[in-house]
């Protein structure tokens, strides 16, 4: 299993440009952003956590589509659904799950905070944000490989994968953008939504590996 | 009240439409498969079991 | 510890490729299925490897030994593609298979040495031939321990001294107690195998 | 638990495509005249029915419009159960409903959109707002389209029935975490206050021609759905003759 | 090379499902939007614009690194390069660029209008944004193209310069953002970026698919 | 119409695989290209197709008839991959490589009859066998015509029939005054081939 996680880090930094590609569009979306809400200050910090969370949410699509695929094509995949009995199908879909967001996602959350500023957020939104992010984002990276273990068999599953999972990451957005104003704004309370976010995530822990395991076993022909 | 007739006429004008075109779809579709069908029947073609054929759905 | 078959019936997309396939495979011989392009040479091996299906009847291991517990879980299986990453050099890919697998039975140097890749076992995979390609897939199946090899086109680019070295291989697997089940449409110079001729694409 | 089994069998007997085929045969054309009956009688009554005193006319989109959304959510909830054949059960005709099931139910959806959306132009000044009820109906149709697209991308229909299968029970769980979520959210940012009818004090004069409307249209769905499932099973028979033929006859050229 | 468009669309659509599903993407990411910032539609009319620009991006960013990849891993590449005193190598990646968008990016420029009504964005706002999409688009797949054709040629350090390269997308985006709300608000022009949206677009169009054939040509190996 | 080498070397990675090489293949006639994995045959008949550098010499096609501008237009490449999509029916591919490259010889149909696969025309490529696949490919060869054939271990994977069939599809050509160049570890059953045997893996 470390082998595994291993591996798959070692070839999203040495292959894929999915790390870089990301935190690029992650930067695209926050630039954009102040053109089109003017430079009012004010309004910028107000959306600067909902943007930071949408900029995350699409950036981690970006290559997700490809977290089986690659094993597929080259015929790695057989192997690995032919190891379940050693290990369960559905740990190795969360720990490729898991070098996948440690290579592509987690440079976002890293990278947060410097974007927060520029949004001209409050200190406290922005730790809050990147905590969100942290605990949230994974949850994406989990429904995401539901997404792209039913689409494995589709050269091109890129922007079906997406289609399939966003309706399921909206809880996940609305819970993290919640916890992040939580932080800052008197009424809207903190722990609650950041809570049920890591509830979520822990959830698509489970279930996420469990559906993309069935799927997978099912796509092998 | 006849100033929001466009909307109500609008509303059952695009489900009539729509409808229409849905159950056009379903028809046509129907005529493809049988005369598909009806021609593999004539050059002598058999399905091996009913049941298998069916059952690899 | 016998590979057995009965009454196996395989199908793709509907079609049924072979019915009613009885045979036995005991410990220490192989088993050559051969058949012309179409067949369903492979779909048998992915049948018996549990990676698709099986239309009817059953494919087992007997007496399995050495804590296995599923023909799946003690078979080896080499298919067309030789699932190693280009970018990953061929050390890194064999460590990766061999500690995923387990049960290793060979280092990876002693593996790349036995396949006549000692030297460049820090090459990029991508950068291998053909022929050198196939022969790191085969190191595969030497460093984790499996007593079934299923072997689809094994030979596939070796050149003549590399199959001669592949045939002792699977001599070796099979004197000590292994089973090969090889799809094959060249000669694998082996002693003892049945064979299992699948018939015209039907 | 012997009994469990042959009752299933027998019930899974009873439903093998081909009895369904001699079945709808016989069984399609009187649902038809029903339906066209039924949908005539509701819409005469619809254009009788009085206007609403606070919606005026442009209350008689009512007639459409619940009947569709109504539908929209019968037919996933159909189609979930059909997955549930499939995944479960493994019964043939189960992926054969959900496939036929799914266009049906994304064109209804739309029209409760769309009527939805005409009618809130005169009542709320908008098209559109992102409000509850109406972001999930979205969502919904989203889902249908994204189930559709699947079972268009993958030909196979052994593997696509899995794959899609996953999918609609996945995204059934999406349902009503979204109309909870959506509150949540509401509570978060003043939302634009929707006006709505109260849904239980609807004057009788409009409520006839609405279970009318609302019987004659789910008679039309059961009705497509039937044909689309007979269209779906013909489909596949003549896509496993054409491989039978081209077979026998690629062993002729071999030999 | 009417058979290389027909046959990269066909690809297009049959491995990723059609058309629809450039169209439904578009439409889940924008409906992730008012979840993020909330349904105030003020403020999701001002954002509109960037919104649907950045849709826009994250469709053609998806699937686009494999735009010679795909081709490079199943060989055909080689034959497209060999043909090369047929059919010029640089026409070839025009059209394959040509086909890309047409599959992935001009359903969503079709769909635009309708996200902008969703967006309670103004007519005028709508149709500046749609023109602007239609413009500035293509030269995000062009000047991506030179990126994958980069990566293609240089395995590992292709990364590096697809990463010099990606951010030249970012100019496109704000001068096409800033051209749409240069429609609606007084003070900003329309004109002056949307021309230069339309001269960036020409001045890849030529520029992109030479360095791209360039890169190609020396990464056969 | 031949083709000419003249001391020709080709390098990987900065290692020289040949040198010196010098041949001549004229129309109708047939090289085959031997050597151990690793010797660079698959090298060697990239250089020829024009997509890798050499490292010295030159190789040419002299007297080219039917209006082809250099070796590299003239040429037809068979590599171990097969260039087809697996989403797109054989005949969708082989309708695009016809029209891709032109010259048109055979119609599709004829050229999939010509290898066996005249009723599956219809199936996506990905659905063939490897035999089935590679069958395909050599049908695009039949579709547009090119005076030389470059193969790269064009028989791998075939059975016994098709590399008969095969077989004559080579004659055929020669026959017609075309030039093949192929690189293989198996005999091709051509008649007049010259050898060219390049040196151990280096
Ligand atoms: C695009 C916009 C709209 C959508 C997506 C939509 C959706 C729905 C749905 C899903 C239902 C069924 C709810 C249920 O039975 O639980 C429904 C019912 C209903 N809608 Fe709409 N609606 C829209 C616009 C409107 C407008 C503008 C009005 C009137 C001003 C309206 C009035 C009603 C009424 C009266 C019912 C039936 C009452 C009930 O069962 O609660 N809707 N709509
Ligand atoms: N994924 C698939 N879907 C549908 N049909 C398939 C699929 N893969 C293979 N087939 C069909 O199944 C048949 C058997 O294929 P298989 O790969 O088992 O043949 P084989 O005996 O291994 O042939 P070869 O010698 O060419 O490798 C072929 O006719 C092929 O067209
Ligand atoms: N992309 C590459 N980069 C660097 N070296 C390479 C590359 N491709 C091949 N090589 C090396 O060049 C040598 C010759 O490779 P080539 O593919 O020409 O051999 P071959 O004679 O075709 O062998 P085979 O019989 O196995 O196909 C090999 O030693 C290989 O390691
Ligand atoms: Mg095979
Ligand atoms: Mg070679």
């Amino acid at each position: 299993m470390g082998a595994l996680f291993i591996r798959d880090i070692r070839l999203g930094l040495r292959a894929g440009g999915g790390v870089l590609i990301g935190i690029l569009f992650f930067l695209a979306v926050i630039t954009v952003v102040p053109f089109g809400v003017g430079p009012d200050l004010k309004l910028l910090a107000r959306i600067g956590a909902a943007m930071l969370w949408i900029g995350a949410l699409l950036a981690t699509l970006l290559g997700l589509d490809r977290l089986f695929q690659a094993d597929r094509d080259d015929g790695s995949l057989d192997l690995l659904i032919m190891a379940s009995e050693r290990h369960m199908l559905a740990l190795t879909v969360l720990i490729k799950c898991l070098a996948h967001w440690t290579v592509s996602v987690l440079p976002l959350v890293v990278a947060s905070p410097l974007l927060g500023l520029f949004m001209n957020m409050e200190p406290a939104a922005i730790g809050a944000t990147t905590l969100t992010l942290l605990v949230g984002t994974p949850a994406i990276t989990l429904i995401g490989a539901v997404g792209a273990a039913v689409a494995v068999s589709l050269p091109r599953g890129g922007l079906l994968v997406s289609v399939i999972i966003l309706p399921l990451t909206v809880p996940v957005l609305i819970f993290g953008v919640s916890a992040s104003y939580g932080a800052v704004e008197d009424p809207a309370p903190f722990l609650a939504p950041f809570l049920i976010l890591a509830a979520i995530t822990l959830f698509f822990a489970v279930l996420g590996p469990l559906a993309a395991a069935a799927a997978l076993k099912s796509s092998a022909d | 009240m006849s100033n929001h007739a466009g909307f109500i006429l609008a509303a059952y004008g695009v489900s009539f439409i729509a409808l229409a075109i849905l159950i056009g779809w379903i028809f046509v579709d129907q005529r493809t498969q049988r005369q598909a069908l009806q021609e593999l029947e004539l050059r002598g073609v058999r399905r091996r079991s009913e049941a298998k054929t069916d059952g690899a759905s | 510890m016998r590979l057995i078959a009965e009454n196996l019936a395989g199908e793709r997309g509907g079609d049924l490729l072979f019915e009613g396939l009885d045979f036995t495979v005991p410990s220490g011989e192989a088993l050559l299925v051969t058949g012309p392009n179409g067949a369903g040479k492979s779909t048998l091996l992915r049948i018996i490897a549990g990676l698709l299906a099986k239309a009817a009847g059953q494919v087992r291991l007997e007496q399995i030994s050495g804590g296995f517990e599923s023909l799946t879980a003690a078979s080896h299986y080499l298919g067309h593609l030789n699932a190693m990453k280009p970018v990953l050099s061929v050390e890194e890919n064999l460590r990766f298979w061999g500690s995923f697998n387990g049960q290793g039975k060979l280092s990876i140097a002693d593996a790349l040495e036995r396949v006549g890749l000692g030297d460049i076992g820090y090459l990029p995979f991508g950068y291998l031939s053909t022929g050198q390609k196939r022969r790191a897939s085969i190191a595969r199946l030497l460093v984790s321990n499996r007593p079934v090899w299923l072997l689809d086109e094994p030979t596939a680019g070796l050149d003549k001294a590399s199959e001669r070295q592949f045939a002792a291989l699977m001599q070796d697997h099979l004197r000590g107690g292994g089973i090969i089940v090889a799809a094959t449409h060249l000669p694998l110079g082996l002693g003892n195998t049945r064979e299992l001729a699948l018939g015209a694409a039907a | 638990m012997s009994e469990t089994v042959s009752k299933t069998a027998r019930w899974i007997d009873w439903a093998n495509p081909t009895r369904f085929m001699t079945f709808a045969a016989a069984f399609l054309p009187w649902l038809g005249g029903l339906t066209t009956l039924v949908l005539a009688v509701g819409f005469w009554m619809s254009m009788q029915a009085p206007d609403d005193y606070q919606q005026g006319a442009t209350v008689k989109i009512m007639f459409i419009h619940v009947p569709f959304a109504w539908l929209s959510m019968m037919c996933y909830t159909i189609m979930t159960l059909a997955a549930l054949g499939t995944l479960v059960w493994r019964h043939p005709l189960a992926d054969v409903s959900a496939k036929a099931a799914a266009p049906i139910g994304a064109v209804f959806t739309a029209l409760a959109l769309v009527t939805g959306s005409l009618w809130g132009k005169p009542m709320w000044g908008t098209w559109w707002v992102w409000d509850a009820r109406l972001t999930s109906v979205f969502v919904l149709f989203l889902m249908y389209l994204g189930i559709i697209a699947l079972t268009r991308a993958i030909d196979d229909p052994a593997k696509s029935a899995k794959a899609t299968a996953i999918l609609t029970l996945v995204g059934f769980i999406n349902i009503p975490i979204i109309k909870f979520s959506v509150d949540w959210w509401n509570t978060l940012h003043q939302p634009a206050s929707v006006l709505r009818m109260g849904g239980s004090t609807i004057d009788p004069s409009l409520l006839w021609p609405l279970l009318v409307m609302a019987i004659g249209f789910t008679l039309l769905f059961f009705t497509l759905h039937m044909q689309a499932m007979r269209n779906e099973i013909w489909r596949r028979r003549v896509v496993a003759m054409r491989r039978v033929a081209a077979r026998s006859a690629e062993r002729r050229t071999v030999q």
